[in-house]
């Protein structure tokens, strides 16, 4: 049997590690297979938990987070017969590690440019969990994408604190929205994880449009939720819960070109985006599957052409 | 006769393994005071407790007027008609004195009518019983004397017509004490019956009815004043004969020790507490700081125990003594050869929680003959010798290693004298050496203050007793007002001179 | 900053002050009669879940909040059973009472509704919508109207019930306590329960009201959180609030007027935090500033004692060697470069505006006297 | 003096509170259809019976050691990391001996530091210092936060957390030393290590502290009577000061362990939990040394048991979080409940015989 290991948010944060385990429930509904899984306490608990799996014969394991870089690296070469597969981790190979990795400032440029199109005031937000590289990386597409529309656009750039309640924190993602709003935003992004919620139900309520990020959460508050950030951890997870022991290894990037990240439409927010709004960002999607256009990544150098952080 | 305002039959009540009451019962008369003597830990609070139902006996039954009552919790006593004030005042020291007299006793929901009508009553029951106190005083800025008033306010003001007092004159001037029986004296007439604890044997041949002693707690006695002594009774409570005055002979005073010479203090609140105070102390001498509580005579302990800082100079031996800066602390003073028994043993003589043989090194703990080796205090050691001095000194339960509450009040002090005088200082500072401990242990401690002073040991002894002033001192200082009144000798002056110093009023005034 | 903006910037004070407020109360009534309180952070977030539970599956948020209240009562009672009846330690106590919410709202959320530990969204009726005040120029319009409608219309207008009942809340807790005979044994078996013991009063049925009265505030103040200001239950939403209910409490020495003071205080500092994250500034300002604070630290401590000087004279100097970084660090981008302030270090500065405020303004807070002991009278 | 015999008091009453807590615990397990009995199987199987569970439990023990012994916040601990981070990482060790005595060192001094401030301001401002904790620990994580996501974290890491600290300063760990003696395979990849050691000799330390030496008994004597300490001529202000950064340095000591010992680097949340448990740990070992490293080990074994239960059933962390809280509310709150019919049957024991 597959394993799948979340990292300390949780399998239900509302983003990543949920789209990860709704992966895999998609796996085991479509095959009636049985998955092992397991939510992390503590940091100590990552070796343990890939080793205990490993030893039991899960095959393979899949994580989700790239703070399992390290315990990989060491745990990997002992059990030379088990595949692993780590997300948003692409720079370990080894022979039996599948490392995949997001190109999360492409999905965030795209619906930056939904977010500077549907803004009437020139004005939009962005709230962030809390002030890491990956955040930044939400945070930096998403201002590119925005001037990449309107040139002139302000970008209100907010994190929420940096305790871990910050990722659980409903109500000061309301306020930080709340005062984004007042000074003018009308389109707001949040990168958040359970604050998220916060952010998202604000918006609706104020009467702005808000953009949901990792899985598709245009659901939440119909017609109010501009689009959602997807991050296709959810295929990656089924995908090598398909392959099984036969997991094809290696470092692989999902970008807009493969589909691994987009922008969600659905039925919930078809009146939200127009046609205009809509081929617009297919041809930037286009040109970036082209090569064309290429998204500044703020991890590659940690500098950002569009927002200072 | 008439029925007992109170009778309580077979009242046994154990604490674990303390049997603190044992099968007591005692009878007493309406309109009568009634004395319960007895040595430290005999077993009386708990007895009154019980009556009070602050605690719950285990055995036994009460009567009130003949009608047996249950008196389960305080709530019932009250309604029962009984008020009781405690040795330790339980008084919610931030509240005035209004609000602690309606506490529990209030006429509705809400608070402004029932202070408006204990105002009133108050101002009544102060003109009936010279009970006068401000109602709008906080309880914590007035003196014990005032507290005490306002317990016996609040028992009266529930309208008590059994009276318990635990101790009342341990922390009281003798002119508040005086009071305090005139007042008692003026309830009795009016038919309220009253329960007297204490310690002094003077207070019970001049007060009471009748007399009751217990010891290890059993009743052994129950006497009509006017057919007892005090050395009789003294006997019964201690079980051997006791020696009521102390014994000593005259001084020899040697060289001069102590010199204080324009010592001031002020407070944190700006309030001058010491006025120009001078004084001399030899060798071999005792000088009696006698003085109504509350006189500077604190604040002049503490200046000499090294923790509340002065202007003026002090010399111990000629050295002068630094009275502000970083070696004015305890310590450096232990090391300048002056030891000091706290007035407050409980508070600051010792800490509660710790054992005896902690205890015996306390504000020591630091002497180089306590420690084992440059890290480590040699507890092995401290424990044999406190063992040896709570042996010297009779302290009862003779066991080390029991935390200090464990302790009597009486044996509590014994801990704190042994400690201080066994380290053999060239000057003992003594505050109140006999509150609230039984006669047995006060003639022993007497004993040793004496002893003391024959070694040729210069003792500085502050108390609100003047019986203990004038029965042990040899010199006389009475303090007033933060100023020294005068000084005079024991054998020249008398309990009226002095009160009137204490008041204030000089000596050339007066006369 | 312009009026406008302080006003927006008060509203969103006074919404984050109300949980404060309500929790820090809670604890005043608990801590006033003796029963030290670390649970309130547990009971705000049991509170939470279960308004929030029942008023997605009635609809009513009136059920939801009678619920809220339920749950905090509950854990109360396990606190008042624990710390009067058992005498057990209070700190204990409510460290596990925080560790059992945060437990039981998931392993119960999730077991009832499958959404991973968060409740269904709340939809109009199971939520408290803001009350308009008669006379409220609408959002839109606001920055037309004058200052005074401004004032009105912003700041006083547009909050949920439950935060017009955390303010009455003050004063009606100051009338009881101060005012009432209830409040008055309150605040003696807080002081001395032996006083009132004697006095024939039940101390532990005091101190079980107390504790319920608690329960009762935190369930609002949870209920508020859930189904005022979210519209649903995020796990550990609480995100520590409890704790700083609980500085706030110490802060405003218990007492009512105070509380309401400085739950205003950290609901404005965390505003100023949500409001103002990117400030720019010129490095020479930004690095003079903070020199001038270090030599103004050493000028100060010049004559005090040794402690002093090694303390604040450390601080002075982390300052100045601050200040230099910043100055190195932009001298090849000239003085004049604007300087963000880091975000981490706006997110602190309420908690560093607190320990200044402490420091040097609010003296010595001292706790009710027998506060966080059990009282026993025989053992 | 009391009722019952000593070890009573200090056996059977925790032992039957857990018990009460383990039953309660039970009766959850099977609401959520999990049967206790594999439950408790797997933890006593995961924990007691194999080497590497050992080497997880006393992983965890460390750290409560340290933050019970210190009864701090998590965030001293915080700084401590700091310390140990730089220490490691800017100093070239020759071995692991010395770093770790310079990571102690780091450790301690930035711990130190952080609870002096508290402790300085209580001392002579009477700010209240559990107000103070609270504050700093929220002031440590955005310090933390800072160096994490700027000067500490290498160029181009996704994580905000230092580098790798150099091979000279790791650690030995349980399975290093088994190997040592010739015991392959045991404690395989458990990240117990020599720390553990390093909390044994700082609870001997402290008790010694506490218990031996004039300092500590002025600690202890402060801490139960202000005027008492004052008359006896031990001040206030350096007690305050001394106790407050010994806690500082002792939790601070907790991030040799998470740091030096386990991650081998600096990462954001290294103390998670352990501050709170380390309160409940102090306070249910009644501030012995002794007992606080019983109730760390017990709580060790709460937290390696919960992984194994997370690993093999489904039965949720939160609920494992139920569980540990229900150890603590019974083991330490309610332990009246339990002593109380106790004293009852000893009580009539002593009468009857
Ligand atoms: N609350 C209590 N818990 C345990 N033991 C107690 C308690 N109160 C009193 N005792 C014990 O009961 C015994 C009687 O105490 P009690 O207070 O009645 O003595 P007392 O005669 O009033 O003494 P004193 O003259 O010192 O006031 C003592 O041995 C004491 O140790
Ligand atoms: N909790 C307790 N445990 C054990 N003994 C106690 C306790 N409380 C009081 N005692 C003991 O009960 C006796 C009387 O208690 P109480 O509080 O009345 O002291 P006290 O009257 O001040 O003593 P004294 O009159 O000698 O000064 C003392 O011997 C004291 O040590
Ligand atoms: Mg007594
Ligand atoms: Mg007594």
């Amino acid at each position: 049997d597959p394993a799948i290991i979340f990292d300390l948010g949780g399998k239900f944060d509302k983003s990543f590690n949920e789209a990860a385990f709704q992966g895999a429930q998609r796996w085991a509904d479509e095959t009636g297979g049985s998955f092992r899984e397991i939510e992390l306490q503590n940091e100590a608990q990552r070796e343990q938990a890939l080793r205990r799996f490993a030893e039991a014969g899960s095959n393979p394991i899949v994580m989700a987070g790239f703070a399992f870089a390290d315990a990989l690296g060491k745990v990997a070469p002992d059990y030379p017969d088990t595949k692993f597969a780590v997300i948003d981790v692409n720079w370990l190979s080894m022979p039996n590690v599948r490392g995949i990795g997001f190109n999360e400032h492409e999905g965030s440029y795209l619906v930056g440019m939904l977010a500077a199109q549907a803004s009437k005031t020139g004005t939009v937000g962005f709230v962030g969990g809390m002030d890491i590289p990956l955040i930044r990386r939400f945070g930096c597409g998403f201002a590119q994408g925005v001037k990449a529309v309107n040139a002139d656009a302000t970008i209100i750039a907010n994190m929420t604190g940096t305790t871990p309640a910050a990722w659980n924190d409903p109500v000061k993602g309301s306020e930080l929205t709340k005062a984004q709003i007042s000074q003018g935003a009308d389109v707001v992004f949040a990168a958040a994880g359970g604050t998220g919620v916060g952010v998202l139900q604000t918006a609706a309520d104020e009467g702005i449009l808000s953009i949901g990020v990792d899985s598709n959460q245009n659901y939440m508050h119909p017609g109010k939720v501009l689009t959602s950030m997807l991050k296709r951890v959810d295929n990656a997870v089924y995908e090598a819960f398909s392959q099984g022991d036969a997991l094809e290894t290696g470092n692989f990037q999902m970008g807009v070109a493969n589909g691994g990240v987009g922008y969600a439409l659905d039925e919930f927010n078809a009146s939200l985006v127009s046609a205009d709004m809509q081929s617009a960002v297919e041809a930037a999607a286009a040109a970036i599957t082209a090569g064309s256009l290429s998204v500044h990544d703020y991890t590659s150098d940690e500098t950002c052409p569009a927002l200072s952080f | 006769m008439s029925q007992p305002a109170i009778e309580l039959q077979g009242i046994s009540k154990a604490f674990g393994p303390v049997q603190a009451n044992k099968d007591i019962s005692i009878r007493v008369m309406p309109g009568t005071i009634h004395g319960i003597i007895g040595e430290n830990g005999a077993g009386k609070s708990t007895l009154m407790s019980i009556l009070y139902g602050f605690y719950k006996a285990d055995a036994g039954e009460i009567f009130i007027s003949g009608k047996k009552t249950a008196i389960p919790d305080s709530q019932a006593a009250i309604s029962a008609g009984i008020g009781m004030v405690f040795q330790h005042f339980k008084l919610v020291e931030n509240f005035t004195v209004l609000e602690n007299i309606v506490l529990g006793a209030e006429s509705g929901a809400f608070l402004a009518p029932s202070l408006r009508k204990a105002r009133a009553e108050l101002a009544e029951l102060a003109a009936e019983y010279e009970l006068n106190v401000d109602p709008d005083a906080v309880i914590e800025e007035i003196g014990v004397g005032m507290q005490q008033r306002v317990e016996i306010l609040k028992a009266l003001y529930r309208r008590a017509n059994i009276l318990i007092l635990d101790e009342p004159t341990g922390v009281l001037t003798p002119t508040e004490a005086d009071q305090l029986f005139r007042i008692l004296g003026r309830l009795r007439e009016e038919g309220k019956t009253i329960i007297l604890i204490t310690h002094k044997l003077r207070e019970i041949m001049d007060i009471t009815d009748t007399v009751s002693v217990m010891r290890r707690g059993e009743m052994t006695a129950t006497v009509k004043t006017s057919q007892t002594s005090p050395e009789n009774l003294a006997e019964l409570m201690v079980g051997r004969k006791v020696l009521l005055r102390v014994d000593k002979t005259p001084a020899q005073p040697k060289h001069q020790v102590l010199e204080i010479s324009g010592l001031n203090v002020v407070d944190d609140a700006g309030v001058a507490r010491l006025k120009d105070v001078s004084l001399s102390l030899c060798a071999g001498e005792i000088l009696g700081i006698a003085g109504v509580a509350g006189n500077g005579q604190s604040e002049l302990l503490e200046v000499l125990g090294g923790y509340q800082t002065a202007t003026g100079s002090v010399k111990v031996n000629g050295a002068a003594l630094d009275l502000t800066g970083a070696d004015s602390d305890g310590q450096s003073r232990r090391a300048n050869g002056i030891a000091h028994v706290p007035e407050d043993r409980q508070r600051e003589g010792l800490i509660m929680d710790f054992m005896a043989w902690e205890n015996a090194v306390f504000g020591y703990h630091r002497d180089p003959a306590h420690q084992a080796n440059r890290f480590f205090m040699d507890n092995a050691a401290i424990k044999a010798e406190t063992a040896a001095k709570m042996q010297r000194f009779d302290v009862r339960p003779h066991n080390p290693n029991l935390t200090a509450q464990n302790f009597s009040g009486g044996n509590q002090q014994k801990i704190v004298l042994a400690r201080e005088i066994e380290r053999n200082p060239d000057l003992l500072l003594i505050g109140q050496p006999t509150r609230g401990v039984d006669i047995g242990a006060i003639e022993f401690i007497h004993q040793q203050i004496v002893a003391l002073r024959d070694q040729g040991k210069a003792i500085l002894l502050v108390s609100v007793e003047l019986d203990e002033i004038l029965s042990l001192s040899d010199r006389i200082a009475v303090m007033f007002d933060g100023q020294i009144m005068g000084e005079r000798d024991p054998a020249d002056t008398n309990e009226k001179e002095l009160g009137l110093l204490m008041a204030g009023v000089t000596g050339e005034a007066s006369a | 900053m312009d009026f406008l903006t302080l006003l927006q910037v008060l509203d969103s004070s006074l919404r984050l002050a109300t949980p404060l407020l309500l929790a820090c109360l809670a604890g005043l009534f608990s801590e006033r009669a003796g029963i030290f309180d670390i649970g309130l952070e547990g009971k705000m977030l049991a509170a939470a879940f279960l308004s929030a539970a029942i008023a997605a599956t009635t609809g009513s948020v009136w059920l939801g909040l009678l619920a809220g209240v339920g749950a905090s009562l509950l854990l109360s009672a396990i606190h008042g059973l624990a710390s009067i009846t058992l005498r057990g330690d209070q700190i204990i106590s409510g460290v596990a009472i925080n560790f059992l919410a945060a437990g039981l709202t998931v392993v119960i959320s999730q077991d009832w509704f499958g959404q991973g530990g968060r409740t269904p969204p709340l939809l109009s009726g199971g939520r408290f919508e803001p009350l308009n005040l008669p006379g409220a120029v609408p959002a839109k319009e606001i920055s037309e109207a004058g200052p005074v409608m401004q004032l009105y219309s912003e700041l006083l207008s547009g909050h949920s019930l439950l935060v017009y009942v955390a303010l009455l809340m003050v004063p009606l807790t100051w009338f009881v306590l101060y005012k009432t005979r209830f409040g008055l044994r309150l605040r003696a078996v807080g002081e001395n329960p032996a006083a009132v013991d004697t006095a024939g009063i039940s101390v532990v049925g005091l101190r079980y009201a107390a504790v319920g009265i608690c329960g009762v505030l935190c369930g609002i103040a949870g209920a508020y959180m859930a189904t005022a200001l979210q519209a649903g239950f995020v796990k550990d939403m609480s995100a520590g609030r409890g704790f700083i209910a609980l500085a706030a409490l110490i802060f405003a020495k218990w007492r009512p007027w105070y509380a309401l003071g400085a739950c205003l205080l950290f609901g404005f500092f965390f505003a100023v935090d949500n409001r103002f994250q990117n400030i720019l500034l010129p490095a020479w300002a930004m690095s003079g500033v903070l020199f001038a604070l270090g030599l103004g630290l050493f000028a100060y401590v010049r004559h005090k004692t040794l402690l002093d000087r090694i303390v604040l004279g450390g601080l002075g100097l982390g300052l100045a060697l601050v200040a230099a970084l910043i100055t190195l660090s932009s001298w090849s981008a000239g003085l004049g470069s604007m300087i963000k302030i880091p975000v981490v270090f706006i997110q602190s500065l309420p908690y560093v505006l607190t320990v200044v405020v402490l420091a040097g303004f609010v003296g010595k807070a001292i706790p009710p006297r027998s506060g966080g002991v059990a009282y026993v009278k025989e053992k | 003096m009391g009722v019952m015999p000593k070890w009573a008091d200090v056996v059977l009453v925790p032992l039957i509170s857990l018990i009460i807590a383990a039953l309660l615990s039970a009766l959850l397990i099977l609401a959520i259809g999990e049967s206790p009995v594999a439950a408790l199987k797997l933890m006593i199987e995961g924990t007691l019976l194999r080497s590497s569970g050992w080497g997880y439990m006393l992983y965890y023990t460390t750290n409560f050691i340290f933050t019970g012994l210190a009864v701090s916040v998590a965030f001293h601990a915080a700084m401590g990391g700091l310390g140990v981070a730089l220490v490691c990482l800017f100093i070239p060790w020759p071995h692991w001996s010395f770093a770790i005595i310079g990571a102690s060192l780091g450790a301690a001094f930035f711990g130190m530091i952080w609870a002096g401030l508290p402790a300085y301001l209580q001392a002579k401002r009477g700010s209240h210092i559990v107000i103070t904790t609270i504050m700093f620990n929220f002031i440590a994580a955005g310090v933390l936060n800072f160096f994490l996501v700027g000067a500490l974290k290498p160029k181009g890491s996704m994580d905000p957390a230092t580098a790798n600290f150099p091979a000279a300063t790791h650690l030995p760990t349980f399975e290093d030393m088994a190997g040592l003696l010739g015991f392959e395979k045991m404690f395989r990849a458990a990240p117990a290590n020599v720390s553990f050691f390093l909390a044994l000799v700082a609870c001997v330390l402290v008790w010694f502290l506490i218990w031996r030496t004039p300092l500590g008994y002025e600690i202890r004597a402060m801490g139960k009577s202000e005027p008492a300490a004052r008359y006896a001529g031990i001040g206030s202000v350096k007690i305050i000061m001394v106790a407050m950064m010994i806690s500082g340095a002792l939790s601070g000591m907790m991030a040799i362990n998470t740091t030096q010992g386990e991650s081998e680097r600096l990462i954001l949340n290294f103390t998670e939990g352990a501050g709170f448990i380390g309160i409940a740990v102090a306070l249910m070992g009644r501030s012995h040394p002794l007992g606080v490293f019983l109730a760390a080990l017990l709580f060790g074994f709460l937290y390696q048991g919960g992984a194994e239960l997370a690993l093999w059933t489904k039965i949720p962390r939160e609920l494992i979080v139920v569980i540990q809280a229900l150890v603590i509310l019974f083991t330490g709150a309610l332990t009246l409940m339990v002593r109380r019919p106790l004293e009852r049957l000893f009580l009539s024991l002593r009468r009857g015989g």
